[in-house]
């Protein structure tokens, strides 16, 4: 078939491909910039009083250059590393010796899922939809006023509207709490449970839906306005075809398109806004991990995040990629 | 000329344009502040605003008003850099792939659209982490710079694909220009105005990311800029203690500038659309 | 013979604001002509004389920068004088196809690319026709490209997968569905070459032959006229200079420009050498005093700088706006 | 009379797809073709017959797949390099407003390729040299000087398209669609400038156009193309006089002729383009009205018949 021959495989090759690489740059880097992980933990150490002797250093080196994955020459380590990707071991977290960082990983990682997946369906969703709306009807004042508000908030920077909310409903009215959910072991899935979730979830999801929403309600206004002017729509319009029709199936359903191939582009930079909101508002997810390892030089866990997050969100891309030829004939059928 | 008389009819445009120079002004007074932005306790600390100091001082002992002077002028340093050199390297990878085409654009294109998939967030967190202490103000700009180029490139070559198409293309071969004077006589009077555009854009995401870096601390925090601001105003919990000047000026201004910066680039880029202008001019 | 559609001293400007100055350009200035039932009436003219403009006015569909400043255009449904540009809303909608419909200039994007061509079809004819089942309509839509001589097998493809000169043809089969009174055609045949430009022909005659509905087609290629047209106008810079009789026009054309156009034309098997009209036509922002013609008609008279021609009746069915055939 | 172009065997094939996935289409296959001195060569044939892709692989802004051009004996691909090629054949284009860019004036482009080519030393001398060929398309220095594309008509643009091909004296021009876009009043002054290239210049003109119409009103010998092949070649006069092959026929046929006593009636087949060039055999075959059983089997050979090239089984016999 030759959808899968040029559609299917040109994506499954690229999506090897950028996971391939993005993994091997995470690899190069650190190794590029001369630093030396090891060195700087003993530093550490050496500086926080404790005085070591030579003998302990070495043992130390050795230990630390095992768990680093440091040892051999760089191909062996390379080697060693995707190894140790396939099997998910990361080495041990240092902030939280001596549990691995793939168990971390597996505690935060479901709540950035979860947080990452609602609030960027939810944010395409309102945003298109309103945008379309706006586009249509784009004389009328309310649309008008609406894209005024969001021409303010769209060039907002996630980090920065998250502040200000926490400033806002946490500090100056104390609707939401400001942070600091702690994860359990175990939790009892029940009505307060999901309350507390909700409540804790609330700005930095509000802060994602309101930030992505502004941004897609802008494109898509835009691109509304120029597909009510092609052919197709004003010739169904001179048909006499009823506008409901036009406006559903018509404008919107060609100007959504382009939306979906933009999302799959911007996925990366959206999981990186998220991260940004998850330090904000404390929120037990990835970003929050990412914030302490690297506060805390936590290597290992930098790099075990880096690399569970390419493959998320190449997969995400992919799983968009695949599904965009359900809606788009012109690619189904050649 | 003719063009900027036509944008300022634009009141986006305008209030824009007029919000960048106040701000532009503010880094400029920088030069003549009475105090060092890096030694402490030059006034008394930790005092709310009043005449003598109109935003107040910090806990450090610095006058909140110079201080965020100095931060404008080092964060706009900051997003200069990273725009102008990603511009090079957008123009250049963008003019290539498009205009050599084959494999050459396939290789220079998956790497663009590889970096755009990766979130580099994430690679440059790694970076500037093992970076950290060499995070001056010019190193900052040129990171950001590196990991900032892609998406550009993809849109200048779109357009260079476009132009390659155009007849008159063939008309400057036909004339004898060689493809440099080709390129350069045909296609960069059309990529000029995108060039500027994506730089406003570049410029905001810029001074955003260096934002962020400096919350994570992964910048030299001596050195005031927008990002450095808030993060010791947070980790010095201005709002528990109640001292709003130290969090509100950065906040305020970054808005600002980033507001300021949004609403030019989107006035160019509709002027640079010829269906919107269209639109405006039947709108009235 | 009845008046299908009247044109009453029709003037329609698009008025511009650019860089704060005020521009007019006068596409239709001044027109007058009654197409007539069962009767396919050319307009010819070339690019920027206002031909298409004019369609838009006869179709109602005024959207700014584009505005009557005088006349009126009047549609006659079973019989009654109804004012074209009063028409608003639900009542304009239900005229439309019904009454009058339109084939655009070029059928590449009238489709709705993401739909199959059945969507298209059903979502015209459930806008128009009520208490019928899917199924039933869908029967419709097939019988009717059946009736045309086109499979209805392209009812299941989408756009893109056709070629444009069976698409051109799928636009006619859809703006004929509801079987008009009359259809207005702009430029239908450009941008195709020869070969489809002649199954576009055929197909239109058929459609004339089968519903007995009026067309009007608008095209700047005299060939297309003469193939198909019964009465044709002839317009030049926002104005008609010349109608008649397609047959007469070709015979004994009138207008120094007229003759420009029919003499210039290339046959097969003829070698003699053709002159084009000199200078080019007028931008319809700045137009010559007087006569729009006189800077390149080769009969000009002093009387042609001062005063604009009328549109002068010369016999039954010819009439023309020139000078020269004053008395 | 002498030939100063000729190609020799050749085809272009397009490979549609991505790298995985290769579609070969022969857009142009096996052309043959020899211009001479001082003629006017027409290219005919229906949209995607493959007369535009010959006429940019005779620029050299393609390359052919297989087979050689040749110019005046000398390969095109052995020319010192684009300009010097370039010196010798000069192009026109379909549409007089792309022709020029936009955001540049049109007399740069004169005095760029007087300067590039070194035809004159200083402006003033290349001014006078622009003047003598504006004023042999009925243009002057005044009416150009200081204009941008948007400031002309698009027979004016034509005309100064066509100037600016003159500057270098090529032997050869290649107009591609040069009238279909120019206004009907003015198309026939444009025709009639290639006929005084011809007659006072000794240019070669290779017209391209689907209008046989004008074809046979200003050219000399005509090659008609279906699908990428040449089907018919020869004289003006004895090819559409008495077309031999059933594809110029119908292409004949199908000219919406300006007399409306003499309307076409025939009905007749229409099949898809792809379908058309994937097909073994004669590609004509699936609308011919003199098909034959062997013409859906085997792709018909060119003969020669009184002087015509005709690529038809029919006339193999």
């Amino acid at each position: 078939m030759r959808f899968v021959r040029d559609y299917l495989i040109p994506r499954l090759v690229q999506y090897v491909l950028v996971i391939f690489f993005g993994i091997t740059a995470v690899f190069l880097i650190p190794r590029f910039t001369g630093q030396d992980p090891v060195l700087e933990i003993i530093a550490q150490i050496q500086t926080q009083g404790g005085s070591l002797d030579p003998i302990a250093v070495r043992k130390l080196t050795e230990t630390l250059q095992e768990l680093y994955g440091l040892r051999g020459t760089l191909w062996e380590q390379y080697v060693n590393m995707w190894r140790r990707v396939f099997h998910l071991d990361f080495g041990p977290s240092l902030f939280q010796f001596p549990t691995p960082v793939s168990e971390l990983l597996r505690i935060y990682l479901p709540w950035t899922i979860g947080l990452f997946a609602t609030s960027t369906l939810l944010a395409w969703l309102l945003g298109n939809v309103l945008g379309g709306i706006a586009g249509y009807f784009s004389s009328q004042s309310w649309s008008k006023i609406l894209d005024a508000v969001i021409m303010v908030i769209r060039p907002v920077p996630h980090y920065i509207f998250g502040v200000l909310l926490l400033i806002l409903f946490a500090y100056v009215w104390a609707l939401f709490p400001a942070g600091g959910l702690m994860l359990g072991r175990r939790t009892v899935v029940d009505l307060r449970f999901v309350m507390i979730i909700l409540r804790y979830s609330f700005l930095p999801a509000l802060t994602l839906v309101v930030l992505g929403g502004a941004g897609w309600f802008q494109q898509m206004k835009l691109l509304v306005q120029n597909v009510r002017r092609e052919d197709f729509v004003q010739y169904a319009q001179a048909g006499g075809v009823k506008e409901r029709v036009i406006i559903s199936r018509y404008v919107m359903r060609n100007a959504m398109l382009p939306q979906i191939t933009q999302l799959a582009l911007v996925l990366g930079q959206v999981f990186s806004g998220v991260l940004m909101v998850e330090m904000v508002f404390s929120y037990p997810g990835m970003g929050l991990l990412l914030y302490r390892a690297v506060t805390r030089g936590d290597y290992n866990l930098v790099m075990g995040i880096a690399i569970l997050s390419i493959f998320t969100i190449t997969t995400a891309v992919l799983l968009l990629d695949l599904l965009y030829p359900l809606l788009d004939p012109r690619i189904r059928h050649r | 000329m003719e063009a900027l008389r036509e944008l300022f009819r634009d009141y986006r445009f305008a209030v824009g344009f007029v919000f960048l120079v106040l701000l532009a002004a503010l880094a400029f007074l920088s030069f003549f502040s009475p105090y060092d932005p890096v030694r402490w306790l030059q006034v008394p600390r930790d005092e709310p605003p009043s005449w003598k100091h109109i935003l107040g001082t910090n806990a450090k002992g610095q006058d909140v008003f110079w201080e965020a002077t100095f931060a404008i002028r080092n964060s706009l340093v900051v997003a200069l850099i990273a725009g102008l050199v990603s511009r090079v390297v957008a123009v250049l990878v963008g003019f290539l792939a498009g205009y050599k085409g084959g494999v050459v654009d396939r290789v220079l294109m998956g790497v663009a659209d590889g970096l755009l998939v990766i979130p580099l967030f994430l690679i440059l967190v790694l970076v500037a982490m093992l970076l950290r202490e060499a995070m001056t103000i010019v190193n900052t700009g040129l990171l950001l710079a590196f990991f900032g180029w892609a998406w550009d490139a993809r849109t200048i070559r779109a357009q260079i694909l476009s132009l390659r198409e155009r007849e008159f293309t063939q008309t400057s071969l036909l004339s004898g220009n060689s493809t440099l004077s080709l390129v350069s006589k045909e296609y960069v009077p059309f990529t000029i105005p995108l060039i500027f555009s994506t730089l406003i854009s570049n410029i905001a995401w810029a001074i955003g990311m260096e934002i962020v870096l400096a919350i994570l601390g992964l910048v030299r925090l001596e050195i005031p800029t927008l990002g450095t601001m808030l993060q010791w105003a947070i980790t010095r919990q201005a709002m528990l203690l109640g001292h709003w000047w130290w969090i509100a000026t950065p906040l305020a201004l970054t808005v600002i500038l980033l507001v300021a910066l949004y609403w030019l680039s989107v006035s160019v880029s509709e002027y640079l659309d010829p269906r919107m202008r269209i639109q405006r001019i039947g709108a009235r | 013979m009845d008046a299908i559609i009247t044109v009453e001293n029709l003037q329609a400007f698009y008025v511009l604001e650019v860089m704060g100055e005020r521009k007019v350009i006068k596409a239709v200035n001044g027109v007058d002509f009654a197409v007539l039932r069962d009767e396919v009436y050319g307009i010819a003219g070339e690019s920027g004389c206002g031909k298409t403009t004019l369609l838009k006015a006869i179709f109602a569909a005024l959207e700014p920068p584009l505005r009557i400043f005088e006349g009126k255009v009047y549609y006659y449904p079973n019989g009654e004088r109804v004012d074209a540009f009063s028409l608003a809303g639900e009542a304009r909608r239900k005229l439309r196809w019904t009454y009058i419909s339109y084939i655009p200039q070029g059928s590449m994007s009238v489709f709705n690319p993401v739909k199959r061509l059945r969507i298209t079809f059903l979502d015209f004819l459930k806008s128009h026709v009520g208490g019928k089942r899917e199924e039933e309509l869908l029967t419709l839509a097939r019988e009717h490209l059946v009736r045309l001589g086109l499979t209805p097998q392209v009812l299941n493809g989408y756009p893109h997968q056709l070629s444009g000169g069976m698409r051109q043809r799928v636009a006619i089969a859809l703006a004929t569905l509801l079987k008009p009174r009359v259809i207005l055609a702009d430029e239908p045949t450009t941008a195709l070459d020869v070969v489809a430009q002649r199954a576009v022909l055929q197909l239109l005659r058929d459609v004339q032959k089968e519903f007995r509905s009026t067309i009007i087609v608008v095209t700047h290629d005299m060939g297309i006229h003469a193939q198909i047209t019964d009465r044709m106008a002839i317009m030049y810079a926002g104005r008609i200079v010349e109608e008649g009789l397609t047959k007469d026009i070709f015979a004994r054309p009138l207008h120094p420009y007229t003759r420009y156009l029919i003499q210039s034309l290339p046959k097969v098997g003829d070698k003699n050498t053709k002159e084009s009209a000199p200078g080019s036509p007028p931008s319809l922002l700045y137009l010559p005093p007087g006569c729009s013609f006189h800077p390149r008609c080769s009969e000009v008279m002093e009387h042609c700088v001062q005063e604009i021609p009328p549109l002068k009746k010369i016999n039954e069915s010819h009439w023309v706006a020139c000078w020269m055939r004053e008395g | 009379m002498t030939v100063i172009l000729e190609t020799k065997g050749v085809s272009k094939v397009f490979s549609l797809g991505s790298w995985l996935s290769r579609v070969h289409l022969v857009a142009v296959d096996r052309v043959s073709l020899q211009i001479r001195q001082a003629e006017i060569f027409t290219l005919a044939g229906e949209s995607g017959c493959g007369k535009t892709t010959t006429a940019r692989m005779i620029l050299g802004f393609e390359l052919p797949t297989t087979g050689e051009i040749f110019y005046r004996g000398k390969r095109i691909d052995e020319f010192r390099d684009r300009k010097a090629w370039f010196q010798e054949v000069q192009a026109v284009f379909q549409n007089p407003f792309e022709t020029f860019n936009p955001l540049r004036k049109v007399e740069s482009y004169f005095f760029e390729t007087v300067f590039n080519y070194h035809l004159r030393k200083d402006v003033k001398a290349a001014q006078a040299l622009i003047e003598e060929k504006l004023q042999a398309v009925g243009l002057s220095f005044q009416d150009v000087a200081g204009k941008y594309p948007a400031e002309f008509s698009g027979g004016q643009l034509q005309r100064a398209s066509i100037a600016r091909a003159l500057l270098t004296n090529p032997s050869l021009l290649v107009a591609d669609e040069p009238v279909s876009m120019v206004d009907a009043s003015l198309r026939m002054s444009i025709v009639n400038l290639f006929r005084t290239l011809r007659d006072s210049f000794g240019v070669s003109v290779v017209y391209i156009t689907h209008d046989l119409a004008t074809a046979y009103y200003v050219s000399d010998r005509i090659a008609i193309m279906f699908r990428g092949n040449i089907v018919e070649m020869g004289g003006v006069e004895e090819v559409l006089g008495a077309p031999k092959h059933p594809y110029t026929k119908l292409l004949l046929e199908s000219i919406p002729e300006p007399d409306p006593e003499r309307r076409q009636e025939k009905a007749m087949v229409f099949l898809e383009e792809r379908e058309e060039y994937l097909r073994r055999g004669c590609k004509f075959a699936g609308r011919c009205p003199e098909k034959e059983e062997i013409c859906s089997r085997e792709a018909p050979q060119e003969v020669m018949v009184g002087g015509v090239f005709v690529r038809c089984h029919k006339h193999a016999r």
